[in-house]
């Protein structure tokens, strides 16, 4: 068995006596469906046929809202848009795996879960249009806004399953980030004080390869991701996240685990990011395109659709009608944001405190009149 | 009964867990030792582990924790041990507690209170002594509150805790048990956003807030001896700040001078000395002072005292002023 | 060559790479795509992954390595990718590399450069719009550098690299392609603390940096066409200030108005006023004007014209003032 | 074998092909000497007579100064003070194993440590006395500084050993820190970054349980904290911090990867702190004086002198003279500090940058003017 590297080297025989392993730790990989989309039944979850197209068509809808947000950024009526074009499976997998009472705490590149978690696809399109009203999560929902600073939301969503557990509500807090927020101080924070305290947590890595132009091997030296568990005392397990059934049963029973109090599970689900990192980076200055199409093979509709297919759930009539579908959804919510109104520049001061505060009226209210005297900026 | 800061601090803690089952507290080793200052000694006992929570190492999950639970729907008085820890968590702080009703449109709020022992004077090692109020006054979407005597403290922290958006509670643990005061058993607040007028006076107007309110008030009864007759403020909240108050006391004395803990270069008293600017420039008759820190590092131990305002310089700065 | 401020960034640090050996990159995507406003573009290729490291995600970690690369004798110029994103790097900054001259008592000193592109206007995503020299300028120990101009960015740079102490250079990213200036190939380095009189002018003083010098400058011409002469005053350094240029600027136009993006409280206006209070106060025949960015969180694009300082609210600054 | 817990359930017989374990760690635990100083010689560091006796006297010396710090501050001799009690092996031994070219970047509790690299004892009373220049470092010394903001140090001395690196220099930096820091973001920043650039450091963690109040089940959820260093992707061991000799041959091991380009090692010393947190603290209201009592059993300098009675290295008189010596040696310390006049007000200002601010000159002239008019506050 391989050992923690570099006192290998100093284990003679002999000294079984004082110099001895105390702890032994695994990393496991899942993968359900290979990249041929044939299926380990074995492992395969309880999803009837149903579900399995559910799961088909949030995927589509999510890379038809995505396809159209950049072209809408490309023809400016968006602002700068992250693509989560090849990830499909892993934010619909897991989204999926989730009560709707449980609390999600998104990164900014997770339209693909959000619109599983049922957040209008027009609130998407306005959030990246610039516009704060989109980051405002319907009352039913149990969503946090995105999160920009990386890995900042990590310990946010630990205080939430701190206070879930505390209130003794049977729920779970699932958070989403990527590779290389794994390197952030408050990862680390996160994840050791969702440890010591046992919380009914899912740290969701989205291991895409990629941090704009850094590589993996430039966030760490380890093997895995999944293995950074090992440091706090939890479980960790590693997915192929181009598979929406390993993910969605990881996730699943991450979930299961955390509200039945076995406390936090750290799921690196690898998969890659086939776009830009957003709409202001060229990814051509950095990575090859060689490997793009390696990952390009991996596609994870591509692959379920296969598996579909064989089980007699897919065929081209009813793959035209899910994207004919999801085309309409989208061009509805275009319309929709579009036609929004523009916000009103007092939001810029009302929701600073609960109640304006004397300094924030009389600079609203210098402001208003400035506006007024035709110095209104637009 | 008679009480220190401190231990009006932990009333105020005490009556609002007996009061808010949804009150919780967490920071280094607030629970079983009842803080480095004892600020929440018996807490840990008389409402357990959930409530009282001991925690890691770690400033930044301290804040991002307690952001969490708050907006999940607690009420969380965290704490950081000594004020130049709290550098550590301000991502958390600027970046997530002080927008989030901002940003996600009121939907969630953070209703947090940050307590933090500040400032100089007790001999610490190095990092214990900073005064960093500027940092907080300047991030939009905070308020900050100092206390400066007992019966000020239970009455702004049950406040603070009330308040339904982030609140950093400085302590000024300079004076945490320097003076005893009847502090009513009773529940009471003391809104926040009201500096209070501490002694009438005519003739010029000392601000000063925290632990520099005590020299501020000697020297004022100094000056009094001397004929001039000082009013002396105590800010109580830094943000938001009651500059009316302020105005009105220099339209009248003329003259002003502010004193601080805080390096000199764009502490609080240049903002005080703005709005003065701003709202009162024709009555002044002489610049308004600022008796500060210097723009340095404060001092280790043998030297801290060259550091910090006192009697003897909020003296001469009035000196100064009124010989203008 | 006629160079914009990001080209004329990148060409002092190829130039002073080149000099010293000792001269090492790091920060966020740095190196290979030359940085996402591409001000280290070509660095990586010309002088190696041991020069130009791209670092994993880790602010706090940055400016942490920079300061142990400093001490250990190398002269680290640090990015961090947005001023938004510096918060997480605070601790290391304030309490470590703002610090190990005077705890160490001039045994080590901390030469390490942090560069961040800073400021609004470009329709950024949240957080990637802050201006918090306010904070760099409250704390002891810090240089804190912005340029307006290619060839100001060059010169000011080489000071800042070659400083013997900490700097923080923050480029102001709305402006880094707006105008092409000849910027000389040869040495050359512009002493840090000296502010520059940009416009020459008896009746008013006006004072901004960064970004904000356009406007500012633009508001000047307008109200030149009214019969007014603004003198612009270009501070190039926050900290320290060169307040001999403004003080005697301010004696001789009597008025001044300040402009910063940054938040309006605790911004470093409110020192300014403070400064031109305790020297000048007497020659003021108007109250020091600040136009600012509100109290408020930077809005996202839809909004962010309506917090940003502009031609117009700096010209009625004017016209307040003047007729005040 | 004891899986990565969790996922164990999850395992059924079948699984092999899609559920695998892809990576398997181990942490090793080393001690040489038994509690009552018998030698495991398999793995005795190569040591003569005369280095034997060194420990012995570095640790007495360590102890003796601690204990002298202890009484000046109960005198209101020193300001607050933090003990090295029971921790003399982890300093003693770590510091031993160090090339005089090699770096040290201790926390605020390693006395003992600073002594062994020949950091003038009364520059150690002259610093706790609240006075800056006992923290200047000789100039032939590579010490940094002692921190007291919690692994705060750990970024900066991983930057170090990255010049040293990049230099070609062949020296190896050595930084200490408590359980506590291991929480801490700046760790978890520090060592990752360490892993990826494979840097010549030795992070040296001294385990004494407690963080002031907070017991390490409050640091962490994790089995062990060698094991932390699995998250990396580099060693990490735990050794018993009471062992002097195996904290002598694990460091003296780890700086030689360090040299050879072999990347760093993370070494968890398992010791206690005897004491109280610091001369500020009573550990009587957070722990129990069982405890304490358990770990005076293990005692390392009474362990290691049983070793070397047994080898005929100690004998009561030379106990006596070390002893004698080392409070000879701390008593002029003593004197030394106490008779170096104050330090001058004008150091405040000087240290600020290398040359003086107008401001800076203009406060320090205020200042020096307000004392000369009899406003000197002293
Ligand atoms: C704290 C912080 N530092 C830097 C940035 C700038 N930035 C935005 S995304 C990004 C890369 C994030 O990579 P990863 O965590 O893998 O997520 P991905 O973008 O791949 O989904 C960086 C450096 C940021 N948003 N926050
Ligand atoms: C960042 C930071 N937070 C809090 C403190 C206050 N404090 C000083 S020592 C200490 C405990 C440190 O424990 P550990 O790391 O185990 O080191 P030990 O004191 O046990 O040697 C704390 C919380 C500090 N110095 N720095
Ligand atoms: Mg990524
Ligand atoms: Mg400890």
């Amino acid at each position: 068995m391989r050992r923690n590297q570099g006192f290998v080297r100093a284990l003679r025989p002999g000294q079984a006596l004082r110099r001895r392993v105390i702890e032994k730790f695994s990393i496991e990989h899942l993968q359900i469906l290979d990249e041929n989309g044939n299926c380990d039944d074995e492992l395969r979850p309880l999803l009837n046929d149903k579900e399995i197209q559910r799961l088909y068509e949030w995927m589509i809808l999510a890379r038809t809202l995505d396809e159209r947000a950049f072209k809408l950024q490309r023809e400016g009526r968006l602002r700068t848009y992250p693509s989560l074009l090849g990830q499909e499976a892993v934010q619909v997998g897991s989204a999926f795996a989730l009560e709707q009472s449980d609390w999600t705490f998104p990164s900014y590149r997770e339209a693909g879960a959000s619109i599983v978690r049922s957040f209008p696809l027009r609130m998407i399109y306005q959030y990246w249009a610039g516009d704060e009203r989109g980051s405002w999560t319907p009352q039913n929902q149990n969503n946090f806004p995105i999160t920009i600073p990386v890995g900042t939301h990590i310990p946010i969503a630990v205080g939430a399953a701190w206070a879930a557990k505390a209130k003794g509500d049977p729920i779970a807090v699932l958070v989403y980030f990527g590779d290389g927020a794994t390197s952030k101080g408050d990862f680390h924070e996160g994840l050791n004080f969702a440890g010591v305290f046992s919380l009914p947590v899912v740290f969701l890595c989205q291991n895409n390869q990629w941090a704009i132009s850094v590589p993996l091997s430039r966030q760490t030296a380890a093997q895995t991701l999944a293995q950074k568990a090992i440091a706090y005392g939890f479980a960790g397990l590693q997915v192929d996240g181009n598979d929406v059934l390993a993910v969605y049963q990881a996730t699943k029973e991450a979930l299961e685990r955390a509200r039945s109090g076995k406390g936090p599970t750290l799921i690196e689900c690898v998969t890659y990011r086939m776009g830009d990192h957003t709409t202001a980076d060229d990814a051509t200055r950095y990575r090859t395109q060689g490997e793009v199409e390696q990952w390009r093979k991996k596609d994870p509709i591509e692959r379920f659709r296969k598996y579909m297919e064989k089980r007699g759930l897919w065929d081209k009539p009813y793959g035209q009608k899910i994207l004919t579908e999801a085309k309409e959804q989208v061009d509805t919510a275009v319309k929709e944001h579009e036609s929004i109104p523009p916000p009103d520049p007092r939001d810029i001061f009302r929701y600073t405190f609960q109640d304006l505060s004397h300094d924030l009226t009389k600079q609203m209210e210098t402001f208003l009149k400035a506006m007024g005297n035709g110095n209104d900026k637009e | 009964m008679p009480l220190t800061i401190v231990e009006a601090v932990n009333l105020a803690l005490r009556q609002e867990m007996e009061k808010d089952p949804n009150l919780v507290i967490l920071g280094e080793d607030v629970g079983k030792s009842g803080g480095v200052f004892r600020a929440t000694q018996g807490l840990l006992e008389q409402f357990g582990e959930i409530r009282v929570v001991d925690t890691p190492l770690s400033e930044s999950a301290i804040v991002g924790v307690a952001i969490g639970m708050a907006v999940y729907g607690l009420r969380p008085v965290a704490e950081i041990q000594f004020m130049g820890f709290f550098y550590g968590a301000m991502e958390q702080l600027v970046s997530q507690a002080a927008r989030i009703r901002t940003r996600s449109r009121g939907r969630y709020h953070c209703p947090i209170v940050v307590r933090v022992p500040y400032g100089g004077g007790i001999h610490a090692p190095e990092h214990h002594s900073e005064s960093m109020e500027a940092f907080f006054v300047h991030t939009p979407g905070l308020k900050v509150v100092v206390p400066s005597t007992p019966y000020q403290a239970k009455g702004l922290l049950i406040s603070s805790i009330r308040d339904p958006d982030p609140v950093i509670f400085m302590e000024p643990k300079k004076v945490y048990r320097a003076t005893r005061e009847e502090v009513p058993e009773e529940d009471y607040s003391i809104p926040l956003g009201q500096a209070r007028v501490v002694l009438d006076g005519s003739d010029i107007t000392l601000i000063a807030w925290g632990a520099m309110l005590q020299p501020t008030l000697h020297a004022a009864k100094l000056a009094q001896e001397k004929g001039i007759h000082p009013e002396v403020i105590d800010l109580c909240t830094l943000y938001p700040l009651d500059t009316e108050t302020i105005i009105e006391s220099v339209k009248r004395t003329k003259r002003a001078v502010v004193v601080h803990e805080a390096p000199r270069t764009c502490g609080l008293g240049a903002e005080l000395i703005a709005r003065i600017n701003e709202e009162a420039l024709l009555y002044l008759e002489a610049p308004v002072e600022r008796v500060t820190g210097f723009d340095t590092v404060m001092p280790l131990p043998k030297m801290e005292h060259y550091y910090l305002p006192d009697t003897k310089s909020v003296v001469s700065a009035i000196n100064r002023v009124m010989e203008f």
